[in-house]
């Protein structure tokens, strides 16, 4: 590791700070909230400022493809921004999952996405872990495919699905009209990634990849390192919202925050949370370097920052207190992410066991 | 020890007369409350008069089993739990006779369900500093202010409340209690919807509330000592809660965990055994704390089991939603509900994750009681006050 | 559990009082921790107060055997003061385990015991949990003993040794006195309670059980059981100690014991040790009790009072600092004797893993 | 970039010149690192005639490497940590530019090792409260006081030392920062037995020490400033260490783990893989940390590291007992001994146990560390302050 580069560069500086203006003018608390009672329209106005204007739907598609050729620190940079507003945006599932699918299969379909003309999202359930099972549906002699896969994330902002298929023993990967499946909404623990259960009986779908597994477990596992991100970006800001309401809060006459309980509580948070940020950037710097580490370090980064945002996420309840329990205020958004954060593309304890394979640090034999 | 078999073998003749005069069968449900109220069989360790017998507070499970076991109407205490655990032990240490006459018959038999006013946005840990003004006018005192975190307050006929009568004096010397109607027309209660979706607590706005000084409990200025003692009451009764092996939230997820032998893993296995042993050792601190108690040694462990219980609480249900995994996604319904009653294990199991949130929060937050545990059990110094002797007017808000 | 009482009876409490008044007298911590540097001197001497004067060693020793016929929840009030005072007395591997070991045979040893005419010692590792493997020497068909048992607590104070060995497929236990053993003394975590290697070389030894692993298993209970309440001693004199302390440590112009983030983790640490207490206690007295939960008792105070002893005295060195690393202060002494007790008779982890079994929480197929 | 690539190059081709100028082999060790002083190759990024030749910090790992591959002798740094890692950075800081000629060259050189005089018993994590007066006689000062925690002072040629100069000043205001002469007769140094048996530290009695006042570091009165910036490089330097993958602790552990498949439990497995996790982490935020001080961009974490390091090391060192079981509960030897160097990872699992607590102590106690983050990173409100103004004399001790 000794010559990558773990400090931010100039370009992902830049680029966070679009990101973070635009969402700061365009993803507003009560709009997020909103998603809870049913009304998702700030959904697709986002995405389209986010996928559309910003380009950020083609960020990881190669220039030659029609995307901006950016690397997964780039997509880290925009998925710790993400993040950190809560923002009920496609980006992971479609620019990242699904856009790392196809760049094994030849399909026009990735200059589509780059281009923000098609938003599409792998059918797996959004805890499906990269080394664990994965769904296939039947597909008959016409091509045709029947099965449902329940708990999918972005699937209600997708226009196509990503099907993995039994074909053999491996997995083939159709693109489906979401319009031919039934894409039934999920009343979801986190409303601003909220799933669908996706039916397919019988639709018809574009072959994209024959031989698919390999580029689904790598999609998800490239999922599963840039959302170490989207967790330092959540355990950010309730870091930071945190720090700011106890230097304003008043009791018995202090600022809370002066509180030495707290500040022990508070400097061990952030240390966790600076340590969170590192993990995740090691993680996107060997992937997009290609490093023979990238996935020690996406299954570090896994263990580690799921954790962490929780923690903060509770933490930040607890120290707000009474305010802290109310819908009114905008931390619930973020418990109700990092909780599902974690459970996403495997819990930390799932990625630790894969962790035990891969640095040799086996079981007890039983 | 043979004095409470004594005693507890003529409570059992008493019930059995009670009951053999007073058909359980045949007699209406609220004349027959009123009835166990007057024959001193209601809360037994009360004393006699006020619907009990001066009995050790012990004896209480006995009698309500007996009648329970003679398929008698209940007050429906769930209904109504800040009225029995906190307003009723309060108004009987610091009421008048006129009030304990007045207030103890009805409350106990549910016919009056009571609410608590303490709370407000800038008094929440620092209960001291609240800002409800009362101001007296002749025979009765006005009362202006905002409330939050009131469960129940739609229901109540009446509230424990307590309001700054006097500005000029340092915080804890100028706040008086009251007997609150609710009933009255300055009383606007709004629901306040919390993250689980629903709104099981209230914030009640106060506009020029008229409340008859005869309802003052405690004299003028003793609001603090008042509060405090209910407080005690409250932390005692939350965390004196569950004694069966594997009530609460530990029996729900060993549940889960036993019926889904696909989900376990090793690491899950070895964090839910540390959970059931700490459970059950608080189980076990529990039934040691309710004996002490029961002889009237009553100890410092009413703070820590509040602690403990809600650790646990939260620990167990952010472990059952990684043990679910996919199922831990979904949520069953975000509707805006007011629910008639509070059920911490109820419900899925994304709702006990975010309610059991509340646990280290309501009632006195994790971090007050472990202030409370080190100065007034372990004796270590207090914490530096800078609001103690100014008046409350000049604090800095 | 309805009818057992929780509580300290007045028995108990003068026990309790007497132990802990001798201790303050004769168990010295400069004399402990000459233990250390290999001058073990006050051993023998305070065992013979304990033993003898105070009549411990027969504490569990039914009248009409020659004891006092008291039950584990005195012997639970005599573990918590030694531990209180690290005392180095065998109390726990004569009085308790080889004296249970010896209430299933008629040996006329039970007697000598408990008139403190001999000390005995089960030779099992200190380590052995109550379900685990057990040490099984060979028998010739002369009655002779081999083999060799390491890190045996108790034996060098022992003048008789209780050897398991193998019968068939099951074990039988001989009385085999010491001085026909070869006894080398082990450089031990703790040498409050040191350890020794016992090797026999054909010694002679009398047959006190014919069928004798459930006394043993049952023995090994009885002192995992009652060794929670020497854990809450050494986390109670732990606590109370670093509280002392504090009040009167002065830095920044405060009693150290003022900061607040020291008095949550004090209070925190009194609420464990609180539940400790509870926990040892209710082992004892189903113990005691016979009562059918005894077995679930115990697997939970040792799973818990293990680590909460370690975190008392790790808590108090650390809150100690610069002092409690010191070879002066007998914090250290406090320290490893936790540590050591932590793994004797089963770690934490051995009996949950054996709770697992007995509240039907099984683990993951594998 | 390619200026330190420049740099680089232009550094490659000096080590080669000097090499060629100075064989290893054949020139004698202690002229060898005399001359590499001189040649500003010693501590790179120190200023041109002080050792160095004012390059990038990020240089030295290069140079070092470079003299070592030729086989040429090194300074011994694990010999004098305090001097290399504390004193020499202060003293380039605040010296003037005649300390800097006389102590820099046999500090690197290693011909002059030394140690630290600023805890006493009374002044631990309060450092301002030292006890320890200095009182100018002259152009000496005159010393008396205690001081602990010394490592290293029964070899060492000089100590960095703090001293109440004005106790009539406010605690933070009277203290001064010396070069104590450790060889002086009033220097009584007596080993100091920690938990582990051995004596790793020392108490240092002084008594009528002199020191000239052409050795007071900083101006009269400056020497809480002084020593601060010494005790941001000690944290620096103890939170800095290792690179590779499971250095340090979590390397031994691990491999008593591989070497040993019969001790192997569900629960162990996880709480090593999570520290593992936890290892690997800090190794990369470690990592980072040293890319940001390359470039000058000294962060906090520097505090955070060292919280990391010591809770790892405590908490990978239990678990190894644990998992040894019956071998844990062995040790290898109690006798006092005084050891050259301390290593956290030796011996047996029992000292590495031990050891492992003094980590969350030395150099900052965890809690100081703490308050360092929580006040100075996350700019929280400081701790009341009771002694701040008051003259040192007066303040209850």
């Amino acid at each position: 590791m000794s010559d990558l580069n773990l400090l931010t560069t100039d370009v992902e500086a830049d680029l966070r700070s679009v990101v973070r203006d635009l969402l700061a003018d365009r993803c507003d608390p009560a709009a997020v909230t909103a998603l809870y009672d049913g009304d998702r329209s700030i959904v697709a106005e986002l995405w389209k400022v986010l996928a559309a204007d910003l380009g950020l739907a083609g960020l990881l598609v190669p220039e030659e493809r029609g995307g901006d050729g950016a690397t997964a620190v780039e997509a880290a940079a925009v998925l710790e921004e993400l993040g950190r507003a809560v923002a009920p945006v496609p980006f992971l599932t479609s620019a990242v999952v699904a856009t790392t699918v196809l760049l094994d299969s030849d399909s026009e379909l990735l200059a589509a996405l780059a281009a923000n003309e098609r938003t599409a999202a792998l059918v797996v359930p959004l805890s499906a872990a990269p080394h664990g099972a994965l769904p296939a549906l039947r597909v008959d002699a016409d091509g045709r495919l029947t099965g449902t896969v329940t708990s999918v994330a972005g699937a209600l902002e997708a226009d196509v699905l990503l099907v993995p298929a039994a074909a053999g023993d491996g997995l083939a990967v159709y693109a489906v009209a979401a319009a031919d499946a039934v894409v039934a909404p999920v009343v979801s623990l986190d409303m601003t990634r909220q799933l669908a259960d996706v039916t397919l009986a019988g639709a018809t779908g574009e072959l994209v990849l024959a031989d698919g597994e390999g580029a689904v477990r790598r999609a998800l596992a490239a999922g599963a390192a840039l959302l170490a991100a989207e967790q330092v970006g959540v355990a950010r800001w309730c870091l930071q919202t945190t720090i700011d309401y106890l230097k304003e809060r008043r009791q018995f006459g202090r600022a809370v925050g002066g509180f030495q309980a707290l500040k022990h509580r508070l400097a061990d948070l952030f240390a966790d949370v600076e340590s969170a940020d590192a993990a995740a950037r090691y993680a996107a710097v060997t992937l997009a370097a290609g490093d023979p580490d990238a996935e020690i370090a996406a299954a570090v980064a896994q263990a580690y920052c799921g954790d962490v945002a929780v923690k903060a996420a509770e933490e930040a309840v607890q120290l707000h207190a009474g305010i802290g329990m109310t819908w009114e205020h905008p931390l619930h958004l973020y418990l109700k992410r990092a909780k599902a954060d974690q459970i996403a593309l495997g819990t930390p304890g799932a990625h630790r066991a894969r962790l035990a394979d891969l640095i040799d640090l086996p079981a007890a034999a039983s | 020890m043979a004095d409470e078999t004594t005693q507890r073998a003529e409570l059992r003749r008493r019930v059995a007369d009670f009951l053999a005069a007073h058909d359980p069968a045949a007699t209406e449900r609220s004349a027959f409350l009123q009835a166990r109220y007057d024959a001193g069989l209601a809360w037994v360790y009360f004393p006699p008069g006020h619907g009990g017998s001066g009995l050790p507070r012990a004896l209480q499970a006995e009698v309500d089993r007996l009648f329970a076991e003679a398929g008698a109407p209940d007050n429906k205490p769930e209904s109504n739990g800040i009225g029995l655990g906190m307003a009723a032990p309060t108004i009987l240490r610091f009421g008048t006779e006129e009030q304990k006459e007045r207030f103890l018959r009805p409350l106990w038999t549910g016919e009056e369900v009571w609410c608590q006013l303490f709370s407000e946005p800038g008094a929440g840990s620092d209960l001291a500093a609240v800002a409800t003004r009362a101001v007296r006018d002749g025979d009765s005192w006005v009362v202006n202010g905002q409330k939050v975190w009131t469960s129940g307050a739609h229901n109540a006929a009446f509230a424990i409340l307590v309001a700054r009568t006097d500005p000029d004096l340092p915080k804890h010397q100028g706040i008086t209690y009251f007997l609150c109607p609710m009933t009255d027309p300055g009383v606007d209660v709004r629901p306040l919807r919390q993250i689980t979706g629903e709104a099981e607590f209230n914030e009640v706005f106060l506009t020029d509330v008229r409340i008859p000084d005869t309802q003052r409990l405690g004299a003028e200025g003793e609001g603090w000592k008042v509060s405090n003692a209910t407080l005690n009451n409250e932390r005692v009764s939350i965390g004196g809660g569950a004694v069966a092996r594997e009530s609460g939230m530990v029996g729900v997820v060993s549940r889960t965990w036993r019926e889904h032998p696909e989900l376990r893993t090793p690491e899950l296995h070895d964090r839910l055994l540390r959970l059931w042993v700490d459970a059950e050792v608080a189980r076990v601190t529990g039934r040691r704390l309710r004996q002490k108690l029961a002889l009237g040694q009553p100890g410092p462990e009413g703070s820590a089991a509040k602690l403990t219980f809600a650790r646990l609480a939260q620990q167990l249900s952010g472990l059952e939603l990684e043990l679910l995994g996919e199922a831990g996604l979904r949520y069953s319904d975000w509707t805006m509900v007011r629910p008639d009653k509070v059920d911490f294990t109820g419900r899925d199991a994304g709702y006990r994750y975010l309610r059991a949130k509340g646990n280290s929060i309501e009632g006195g937050t994790s971090e007050i009681l472990r202030n409370i545990i080190a100065e007034r059990v372990l004796g270590l110094p207090a914490e530096p006050r800078v609001d103690k002797d100014i008046p409350w007017k000049e604090l800095r808000k």
